[in-house]
């Protein structure tokens, strides 16, 4: 739909494909950042009894857009020992792979990046992308810490790849989709039709698949939170023990670019939670666009809802950073294996034979 | 066929987030494994004890607060305490008072950092923060009563600097009421927090002949299952006019003596330096405080080893007097010194992460263990 | 609980001559005196004895007595010659609330001390620091480096009374 | 098995009470304040920067003795028999004139052990804690009221005293021995 816009608009192929893929850069990812990093301070300082950032702008909203000025005027220091290809390579890397995961995430009916059917599981495969970043960033400093952090953090995302992609088969199962946008319409009409009120099935399938449902969420949650490296899992830049972990050594832009790529991630991870589970970009209870008659207007509602929806779960992996203590990386790994595979196993299993009902 | 590994030997320090100061950890790691540790200090060496061999005994007192930060009154009282023995001279009974309720509330303040520092060190920040806010309130209350909030320079050779503020009792016992329900919202947050029992029980055992034999005092040395309090055991000042339990290590989570039991032995100290604070507050006598400096300070030929029961443990002054205004030699045995030395011993065989779990547990003040 | 006096008796009927004095005369503290060379046996004795069961150290200090004859150096200042250094120990027993002190002397040219690790673990590091200060070696002493100053220190023991500051370490300037 | 639920339960439970309570203090008022707009109310007793009445000082030198840094450095000259140096608020009659009173903020260590001993009380810490500075040597104070032309006067005044004295002793020394000599001839 944005795609013949642009088409229309530009008269070309080649400037509507730009303007598509560049389009979430700017209107979402960029501005989303520098808000998830301004609410990240304000939420930790009040839930501290602080005050948090107060001078740039109202209650210090413009200090993330100050903090990034400053970054970008920082020396870009490159020790003289750090492998320089893969030290320079691993934040674009990284950054690459959370942008890429953007492609396939429905932000609205009428936007999405690219509408493929494997939605998900391109969104799984290529969020790997990043693993590699992080170990050419740990390598290639050249630095015990940053190793440390980075060998963590590899075994950490693969290790919780598995009960993410245990709970989104689990899901496809019942939906028999692995396109976001086909998962998103499915689910809905009110907030009874999402997956975590067991989807649009009904009688008593549905009332039995809610805890479940509640199960998977769970889990699918506490996984992302570990992929995209939070607080209780953040182990790989656990500040305490390896200083900041994979990144020590970058500055400047390149420290940016992780920094970025970690707030875009958060964004893209709860993404596919709410679309997975509360309905993606369906409001839960109807449309003002479509009470008024209004058709544009339902795209930008929906748009507000996926946001809101997106930027809620954001909070909440804000408010267990400042109040979770760290797992230690055996634990963190003992977790993963022992509580939550076994679980999303069991759940599968569960999961599917009440679809069979 | 074995595959060839080599040890990696990682420097944790002297720049370090969580070392607590200036020290740096020799690590030798077979994988995330600790095989031995050897700990480098005197990055924060000051020469306390050259120092105050020139200095006269009262001018040595500001460079008692600068020993351990964290408990400066307490530096003062234990250096007081001592030379007051030497001297032979009785302080008036309110001083005594008003030493206790100084040191206690330094007690907490110097727990709340410990207590805070911890949950940072574990990874969580926000107890940090609360501990810090009250901190703050106990900082007011000194600053009211000698002008300076963390190097006091309060309590003197046979007296003290200042009485009382006339408002201090009232915001004293305010801030007693006030703590209170704190303590139980760290408890709800951090202490029976499973992520942060996990990380805690079970690790760094402290066995208590171990701990004695290393010389082990104070919190440390209770959580191991050790009775063992120098304020109900040596008594000092007066100490034996109160009424308090001495926490001691259950093991309620792991093995008696783990990091766990000696995070919450303070957290129960508190509660009991609470306890103490209250019952010295209701029964302060009037006198005055400033009636028995002596106007010039010079002990005979003597000698005498004083101790006190500082929030870190046993804080020691030995004292040599050769007659003169200024000592012949002061030594510290300094609580963080000592255990900083057992640190190989209960880190041996766990992770990285867990020596950032076992500093924090046995909590040192670089600036202690330097001087 | 023995008084001091009993365990000197004690001490002097098993030890003999390693046991040199009793000093009871000085205000609040009185100490008794024994051999460098014994220390370690004695300290075992007094640790492992039921009766009297020391089992913490408290304290261990090392002291430069500075009794020697101050003679002028070349560069204008004294040193001491001749006289003693000491080490003091302070012992507890948590069994019977008793307190002893004890104290070794030794020659401020070549001070050997037999040590005390391997009674009290404790003993280690203040036996470092004392060598790093006063210059006290230790003999038997598993790891006996410098503790608090720089390993490669070479301007002396800085707790000694006649110690000057050198104008340079390691090409830095040391007075400000 | 029974464990590995429990396990489970406590984690969660024990994640939410957390959770309950930052979530209470996102609602609860800020302890923190914004520094250089909002100033802390300071308590009388406020330790900080010293400050010297030059009007009341007498050259005692009982604060610099005192100092455990040596951050204060006094210098006197004795005043001339007959000169009139003034007196201090509380009576005391000065005779010396201070040519030098510096203190080194740099090196204060804010213990307040010189203001107990001093006399006349005129020694005194303030509530001034913002002067840092970009040079060091902006910190050592000068707290002499005498301009520098009348600090070498009095000192050259008291040279030239202490010199006729000695040459008037002098000259009454040598003269006895003359009369002596003079007597013996």
């Amino acid at each position: 739909m944005t795609y013949d816009f642009f088409f229309n608009l530009t008269g070309s192929y080649v400037w509507a494909d730009i303007i598509q893929s560049l389009l979430p850069l700017f209107i979402f990812i960029l501005p989303f950042a520098l808000f998830a990093v301004w609410l990240e301070r304000k939420v930790s300082a009040h839930m501290q009894d602080r005050l948090g950032p107060m001078r740039v702008g109202k209650h210090g909203w413009l200090q993330t857009v100050a903090d990034i000025i400053k970054l970008i005027q920082k020396e870009d220091i490159v020790a003289e020992n750090n492998d320089k290809p893969l030290f320079n390579l691993a934040p674009v890397l990284v950054f690459v792979g959370t942008y890429a995961a953007f492609a396939a995430i429905p932000f609205s009916s009428a936007y999405i990046g690219s509408n493929i059917d494997l939605g998900v599981f391109f969104i799984v495969a290529v969020s790997s992308f990043v693993v590699a970043g992080i170990l050419m960033a740990g390598w290639s400093s050249n630095n015990k810490y940053s190793l440390l952090g980075a060998m963590r953090s590899a075994a950490q995302i693969i290790s919780y790849e598995i009960p993410t992609v245990l709970v989104i088969i689990t899901i496809v199962m019942i939906t028999g989709t692995l396109n976001l946008g086909t998962l998103s319409e499915m689910q809905t009409g009110h907030f009874w039709n999402w997956m975590i009120f067991g989807g649009p099935t009904f009688g008593l399938t549905k009332i039995l698949l809610i805890p479940f449902m509640i199960l998977a969420f769970g889990i699918i949650y506490t996984s992302t939170l570990a992929e995209v490296n939070r607080t209780p899992f953040d182990i790989p830049e656990a500040e305490s023990e390896l200083v900041s972990g994979y990144h020590t050594e970058y500055s400047g832009m390149k420290f940016a670019m992780f920094f970025l790529a970690e707030y875009a991630n958060m964004f893209a991870v709860s993404a596919i939670v709410a679309a997975l589970f509360f309905g993606g970009y369906q409001s839960p209870v109807g449309y003002l666009g479509n009470l008024f008659n209004i058709p544009w207007l339902v795209p930008v509602e929906q748009l507000f809802w996926f946001t809101a929806k997106g930027l809620f779960f954001v909070f909440v992996q804000m408010w267990l950073r400042w109040t979770l203590p760290r797992l230690r990386v055996d634990q963190l790994m003992q977790v993963c294996w022992k509580y939550l595979i076994p679980l999303a196993f069991v759940n599968l299993i569960v999961v599917g034979l009440l679809t069979l009902l | 066929m074995a595959l060839k590994t080599e040890q990696m030997v990682l420097n944790m320090g002297p720049q370090h987030p969580s070392t607590h100061g200036v020290l740096r950890l020799e690590l030798e790691l077979e994988g995330e494994i600790i095989t031995k540790v050897t700990p480098h200090i005197g990055y924060l060496h000051r020469c306390f004890e050259k120092h105050t061999e020139a200095m006269t005994y009262p001018q040595v007192i500001p460079y008692t607060d600068r020993m351990d930060y964290l408990a400066s009154m307490y530096n003062e009282f234990g250096y007081a305490v001592a030379v007051e023995r030497l001297l032979g001279i009785q302080v008036p009974e309110r001083v005594d008072f008003i030493r206790v309720i100084m040191g206690e509330f330094q007690r907490i303040a110097s727990h709340l950092v410990a207590i805070g520092t911890y949950g940072l060190d574990i990874g969580a920040f926000t107890p940090f923060l609360y501990c810090f806010r009250d901190r703050e309130r106990i900082l007011s209350l000194f600053e009211m009563t000698c002008g300076a909030r963390l190097l006091y320079n309060y309590i003197w050779v046979g007296g003290l600097s200042h009485d009382l503020h006339p408002d201090f009792v009232r915001s004293a016992k305010e801030f007693v009421t006030y703590f209170r329900p704190k303590i139980k919202e760290l408890n709800d947050l951090l202490t029976n927090n499973k992520i942060f029992i996990d990380r805690t029980a079970n690790i760094g055992i402290l066995p208590k002949e171990t701990a004695i034999n290393y010389g082990i005092s104070g919190p440390n040395l209770r959580a191991s299952g050790f009775k063992w309090d120098l304020r109900k055991d040596d008594p000092y000042s007066i100490y034996n006019k109160f009424d308090f339990d001495i926490p001691v290590g259950q093991g309620s989570m792991g093995t008696v003596g783990d990091c766990w039991d000696r995070y919450y032995v303070r957290i129960l100290e508190m509660e009991e330096s609470l306890k103490i604070i209250e019952q010295a507050l209701e029964i302060l006598p009037e006198g005055d405080v400033t009636s028995a400096i002596p106007k010039r300070i010079k002990p005979p030929v003597g000698q005498v080893y004083s101790r006190v029961e500082n929030p870190r443990g046993e804080l020691g002054y030995f004292i040599i007097s050769n007659g003169q205004v200024n000592p012949f030699r002061i030594k510290v045995r300094g609580p963080s010194f000592v255990h900083l030395g057992v640190m190989n011993e209960l880190c041996k065989g766990h992770m990285v992460a867990d020596i950032i779990a076992i500093l924090g547990s046995i909590d040192i003040v670089l600036g202690e263990v330097d001087r | 609980m023995k008084t001091i006096e009993e365990i000197f008796n004690l001490l002097k009927e098993k030890f003999g001559d390693a046991i040199i004095e009793l000093v009871s005369n000085r205000p609040v503290e009185s100490f008794i005196v024994i051999a460098p060379l014994e220390i370690d046996k004695v300290c075992l004795f007094l640790r492992d004895n039921e009766e009297l069961s020391f089992d913490n150290l408290m304290i261990l200090s090392g002291v430069d007595d500075a009794n020697g004859k101050n003679v002028p150096d070349e560069d204008g200042g004294t040193k001491i010659e001749g006289g003693t250094v000491s080490v003091y120990y302070h012992l507890e027993s948590t069994k019977f609330r008793n307190k002893i002190a004890l104290k070794v002397s030794a020659l401020r040219e070549n001070p050997e001390v037999n040590s005390v690790e391997s009674v009290w673990r404790h003993a280690d590091w203040h036996e470092r620091e004392a060598y790093d200060m006063i210059g006290i070696k230790f003999l038997n002493h598993p790891d006996l480096r410098r503790i608090l100053m720089p390993y490669d220190w070479e301007a002396g023991y800085p707790l000694r009374k006649d110690y000057k500051n050198p104008e340079f370490y390691q090409g830095m300037k040391v007075p400000y | 098995m029974r464990e590995y639920f429990n396990n489970i339960w406590t984690a969660v439970i024990t994640i939410l009470i957390g959770m309950k309570v930052t979530f209470k203090h996102l609602f609860v008022p800020a302890v923190t304040i914004q520094y250089p707009d909002v100033k802390p109310q300071l308590p009388e007793r406020e330790r900080n920067r010293l400050y010297v009445n030059m009007d009341d000082c007498i050259g005692c030198d009982q604060c610099a003795r005192a100092c455990p840094v040596d951050c204060i450095t006094i210098e006197t000259v004795k005043g001339l028999p007959g000169e009139d140096l003034g007196k201090t608020s509380n009576g005391k009659k000065k005779a010396l004139w201070v040519t030098k009173f510096d203190i080194d903020f740099a090196k204060c260590c804010y213990c307040q052990l010189c203001v107990f001993p001093c006399p006349t009380e005129c020694i005194y810490m303030t509530d001034t804690y913002e002067f840092s500075e970009f040079e060091r040597n902006n910190l050592l104070y000068d707290f002499v009221t005498l301009t520098p032309e009348e600090r070498l006067e009095k000192k050259a005044n008291y040279e030239k005293y202490e010199a006729e004295k000695a040459t008037e002793k002098a000259a009454a020394k040598t003269q006895p021995t003359n009369k002596t000599a003079e007597t013996k001839e």
